[in-house]
């Protein structure tokens, strides 16, 4: 199994999840992150102090998906987290070994 | 009504004639008094100008200063307005209005008459501006009671999210002792010596925003900066609380402005109209410089504006016109801009919500602005006997005398308390911000 | 005290009176003036009630508002309301009183007269409802200067979280310029039309709540939808912001409504206990209205409610009784209630704080509910010659020419302002919200 | 004046002579009425008061208890307030007003004569503390009716974060009509059982706060604690929203204090004193307390002491001294202090936000503290005949009639409610917060 | 050495810390999160306006522990977490191959 | 390639973020969570309630690096989130197996 972890621009969390869901996924778990990078920030001006704020918001999602969907998901989730404009975000794919769900004991693919 | 408002302007200063009335009264009341009346509509007037400068202290400055400091450091701010205030009120009734208002003819303070406000009783009568006319003596020992919460209050704006909890307190007891006191008594009662000068203070220019901008600017010296100042990310938490503070601010004062003028009459509303124009005057003036210099105009540049309007306009508001008023509010505006936003950063102190670049800059702006506007020939009462020179120098006079006064005092009472409490918190104790550390609270949980 | 009562109602109006005995003292003031009195009671109230008027502006209105629009759109909703306000300010010394209450014989505007306030001085006097008793005009000024202010910042709720800051401003000059300040003198003004139709409306449902109802949606179409309406959650960001901005109204409402009463008497008294009922009235039937349809009654249901029922009582306040007053609120939240929840989604434009929905149609409830609830048999003061049926035509005229006046200068001055400079920001723009984009800030930090 | 005020003294309560004197106008107006002044400086301040009274409970109220809790029950802590004012003020105009102060001349209750408001005009008169000095009916109506709003609105803060919604309004329902306008009926009606014996009470000692801590504490143990009390963190979820609302509580108590005068002069004065002394004086010994026994003076502290020293002074204000007034605010503060934070620790009863401990147990240092203060010899007005100990006894008696009956109403009320409606949410609905369940709506989003 | 990632309800973080400091567990890092799944949302009406929520409040743990507590961490959070109702959670096992304790430089096993 | 993830102390960012920029790391993602372990927390009293709070706010740092990196970027946070004092945090490196650019599609390296 891998956990898809992706960075998105906040508006673009309906969509993402929807291509998700539309794949059949059916859980996921979403962050409130800042974000560093090649899009550039702003710059805030209180009274005399000014001050440039390098990070922005962003969204970060975690989904657990079986390894055979996970570059599917990973098309879906870039597919619909695109605008084009640079802060689309990034998608990391990486393994876990062991999936619990806590309510039933289930685990790995049952868990998902 | 206008002769009783030139008798006003005469009479230089908001509540000079009252005091010298009080005491008058006090002392003649037993025996064959003259005639007074009392008029409900003045009581009630009054009473209520008075709940709105507690407005203007709690929860107004302290939204206003609480909103501009990091999350970690909000209680810190509102409980260092709310202490200052109930502290003075204790003091002020045990022997502050009689230091300031206590009858005594010494040009520097009131004595020691009225400790405890000793003789006085719900019989005992405040006078007026004009003749005959009294209101009850709490409501003036009352609404006076709330000029000197408000005015060590302002001050905290200099050292918030560094200073010592103790320190505050000491200070502000120092302060109040040796700086309000006697100033409020040489502006404001009729032996004081600015007063007797025939300096133009209407509601409290000097005492109050002269005086509190000066002790910021030699607090924001003495404390020194805050740790990480122009490094880290200072940003205010809460412009929203900031902007509601600013709000209430602005209804309170007209409590502070048109509650100056002692009855409910013309006067009063003249006070009230220009307190209104000033303001709307100021905003407009820092809205459009900032368009201007930076193309966008912010909403603390709005609310910063807004104060600076106000103080300004505070010691003239008796004797300008409306018109005039929104030229002094711009005028106040754009000084106190370039103050802030220039004169500060290459001086590089850290006077860290601008006390006084709104307070001092802003009341020294408009105790001189006073002698402007307040000629008939720019709108303001003053008739044809009146020189703007003159006036001016009267003026000047008062605000070099109330700096160097405050001044001399705020450095005193700051070494005294640094030695005895120290001033400061730990660098370790400045991170983790003042609530905790100070006061063993969060102010916002889920 | 009926008598004077009754004498409002065939007056019709809240200053309508006022305006034109001031035109009549400045006129003869100098010569033979009929004795007049001012009573420092009605004076301190009345200013006191001014202050609560810009208490519901700032913070009240702004917070109302601010609490119900995201977080990233905060500070442009507070910075909206509060240049509004100083700029409405500043117009009404320069022109907007004169063209208001100028004292032109014209029932369409009040002509030059008083440009700059020229004439106005400290012992100017404004008529009040009752024969020989007089405020200071300062007073009537800045009073009636509050109105103003709040009227076009109420529009504001219409086009939050997507205009340009530039086109904010711009309209509202156009706006009050032809829209307010003309039918303000056609409803209170002793020659406006309406006044002479013989239209009630005691404290400003036609000129102030259906006209920036009607505005605001001529604004909902003109502007457009937000990015994303329908679809993105749009959530209050602070549903406390939004129930104290409504609780501060609700308090400065009594201003707006007793002190149209202009005096401190009963007929305030009257006007006070109506703004009670009635909005508790509303209060109530809001909530089982939710609890019934929904199971739920929300803290928003309760606060639109509140509004609604301010909204309503604000024409009828001086004429009908408490009872009385409980029903039209209910009746007015109930038909607010079904308006902002089925025949907005069903005509699917984006009035975004249903601006229209609770001013327009509550306003035109009031208007209405006016005529009715007067009535003596209903609990009003209104006699034996009074007849239902022919003040609800009154009324139903008023209404309508307000509104066709005001949806014409309200497409006129859009249709301007979108020409010179655009009407929206950009949609990446209003995607990273308002406050950063067109003020450089943003409203919360840690 | 003083013999006003001694007149007051010896009617012991605040609206005692008031009620009295509406049911003789009543009754005599249309024949040959004394003589009556009625003085626009008490209309006009009465209704400010009133205005200010609301201003306590909304936002004021709402906001302290607000801020107290978790951010999942916000708004139902808000929406209850509201709820609850809405209904009380319209029971009020209904029944409420006419079963207090209805002019029967029972000892327990004011009978039916006015219900629905019957019989009131805005002609009617009400009387003050001075004879044949009078104010609009309309305006005492109102005043009284901020009473009885914000007494049960009070009892709130014992069962918040757990209760149905529908419970809390039919409670209120309840002990309004039987524990509240009885007990207003006893202390303040010329007729009632207590204001017979002597009692003083000047603005409601007995009647609004011990009456609503007592309930508060019958609410405790009847609604239980909320999961995971002593486990879980339930801290503030914003000490800021609770420290705005303890300033707008102190604020608007000067409208309730100052108010129960019903005059606008000296003796009012003197409340208003009294209420800025006595709330400095526990502000300061609650947080010196929190210094000593903690090392550090919290915010919550210091609101905690505000209202303690505004509770103890109620009664008191119109009959104590203002150096008085601060040892009687300090006493509360030491005495509360104790209670929330020593002795409900260790009866574990859950009065989640002290409403007992505060309202209840300041509210009986106050009625007794009142007896000692008043005294001439420590700075009261009570003059030769007056025994501290004589007072002491009426005072205790009027303390256990009010707690006793109280208890029953609240007791045999919760019992039907929780027949009918049960009391609480299910576990998972608290869990979740009341927010949600009860209101579909969350207070907070970005 | 593994990280053991778990989405719990929020009002189980106490029982779950104590589960994991009774295994000797001495740290963890917690993170508010929003989380979707087979737990069905809400619904909140303002106005005309109705918004299903379909996240819901949750917070995210992260522990990190040798390979052989692994197992252990997993069960007693699951035992802590579980109430049985839907919601309760999913936990996540992955391998990380390097641990250091910013303060003193050690690694790995000493690091934790 | 990894992703190198640090709990550090709040006032630490701007430090940690300018010795990963100077290695030529040009992109992080920064959670704001709470952590519990051997630093302390603090007691708040509201009346009569003492709550012991055990968790303290703290920053996660997650940075996707090519493997080579790896280890520079641990030792340049480290030094930088270091005060000596205890609760400086800890950083944990686990390996990624794909990364991908939303806006571009890149992947990989090129993704970084
Ligand atoms: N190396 C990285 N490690 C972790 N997160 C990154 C990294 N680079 C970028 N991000 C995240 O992706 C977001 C978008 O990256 P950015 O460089 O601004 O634009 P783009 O995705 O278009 O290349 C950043 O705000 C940050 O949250
Ligand atoms: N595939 C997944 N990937 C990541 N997080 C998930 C996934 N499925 C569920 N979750 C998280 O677990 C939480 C609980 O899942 P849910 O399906 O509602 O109930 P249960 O845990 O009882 O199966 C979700 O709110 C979400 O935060
Ligand atoms: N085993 C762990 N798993 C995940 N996070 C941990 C672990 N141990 C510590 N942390 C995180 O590191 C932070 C600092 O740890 P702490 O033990 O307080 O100090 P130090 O880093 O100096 O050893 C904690 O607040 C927590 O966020």
């Amino acid at each position: 199994m891998k956990i898809v972890m992706a960075v998105i621009k906040p508006f673009k969390l309906d969509e993402v999840r929807e291509a998700l869901t539309s794949l059949g996924i059916e859980g996921l778990t979403v962050t409130e992150v800042k974000g560093y990078g090649r899009q550039k920030g702003h710059t805030e001006i209180y009274r005399g102090a000014e001050y440039a704020v390098a990070f922005l918001p962003k969204l970060k999602i975690e989904v657990a998906v079986s390894s055979a969907m996970a570059d599917k998901a990973v098309e879906a989730i870039a597919a619909a987290a695109k605008t084009g404009q640079i802060g689309d975000g990034k998608i990391f794919v990486f393994s876990i070994e062991h999936v619990v769900r806590s309510r039933t004991g289930e685990t790995n693919a049952d868990a998902l | 009504m206008l002769t009783r408002i030139n008798k006003t302007l005469v009479a230089g200063g908001a509540m000079s004639l009252a005091s010298a009335a009080i005491a008058f009264a006090q002392d003649t009341v037993p025996a064959a008094a003259p005639a007074t009346t009392m008029d409900k509509g003045d009581t009630g007037f009054m009473m209520i100008a008075t709940v709105l400068v507690l407005f203007m202290i709690l929860p107004g400055l302290a939204l206003f200063y609480g909103g501009l400091v990091r999350a970690k450091n909000m209680l810190s701010v509102l409980m260092q307005v709310t202490m200052i205030t109930a502290v003075v009120m204790v003091i002020w009734v045990v022997y502050g209005y009689s230091f300031s208002f206590g009858g005594s003819t010494s040009p520097w303070w009131g004595g020691t008459a009225k400790l405890f406000l000793a003789g006085v009783t719900p019989a005992s009568e405040a006078a007026t501006f004009t003749v005959g006319v009294v209101i009850p003596e709490y409501v003036f020992i009352a609404f006076q009671m709330t000029f000197a919460c408000i005015t060590p209050a302002l001050i905290v704006g200099a050292f918030v999210e560094r200073i010592k909890f103790s320190a505050v307190i000491a200070f502000v007891v120092l302060w109040v002792t040796f700086a309000y006191f006697p100033i409020a008594h040489m502006v404001w009662d009729a032996n004081g010596y600015l007063f007797g000068l025939g300096a133009i203070d209407f509601a409290g220019g000097t005492v109050v925003h002269i005086n509190a901008g000066i002790a910021a600017l030699v607090a924001s010296y003495m404390v020194g900066k805050r740790e990480g100042y122009g490094r880290d990310i200072m940003a205010p938490h809460s412009m929203t609380f900031t902007m509601v503070g600013a709000s209430m601010l602005w209804v309170g004062w007209f409590g502070f402005n048109a509650g100056s003028n002692l009855e409910a009459n013309a006067g009063a509303a003249l006070a009230m109209i220009n307190t209104f124009t000033a303001t709307a005057g100021a905003i407009i003036a820092w809205a459009l410089l900032e368009s201007v210099l930076r193309g966008k105009a912010s909403m603390l540049g709005a609310a910063s504006g807004l104060v600076a309007g106000l103080v300004a306009v505070t010691p003239a508001a008796g004797t300008i016109g409306p018109i005039g008023a929104i030229v002094l509010g711009a005028i106040a505006s754009v000084v106190c801009y370039f103050f802030v936003s220039v004169v500060k950063n290459s001086l590089k102190y850290d006077d860290s919500l601008d006390v006084f670049g709104i307070h001092g800059v802003g009341g020294i702006i408009g105790a001189l602005g006073t002698a402007v506007f307040s000629a008939a020939s720019l709108g303001g009462v003053k008739g044809d006997d009146y020189s703007i020179m003159a006036q001016m120098m009267i003026q000047i006079q008062a605000v070099v005398i109330t700096i160097v006064w405050c001044a001399v005092v705020s450095i005193v009472a700051f070494l005294i308390v640094k030695a005895i409490f120290g001033l400061r918190v730990s660098k370790e104790a400045e991170a983790t911000g003042l609530d905790l550390v100070s006061h063993g609270e969060a102010a916002y949980h889920n």
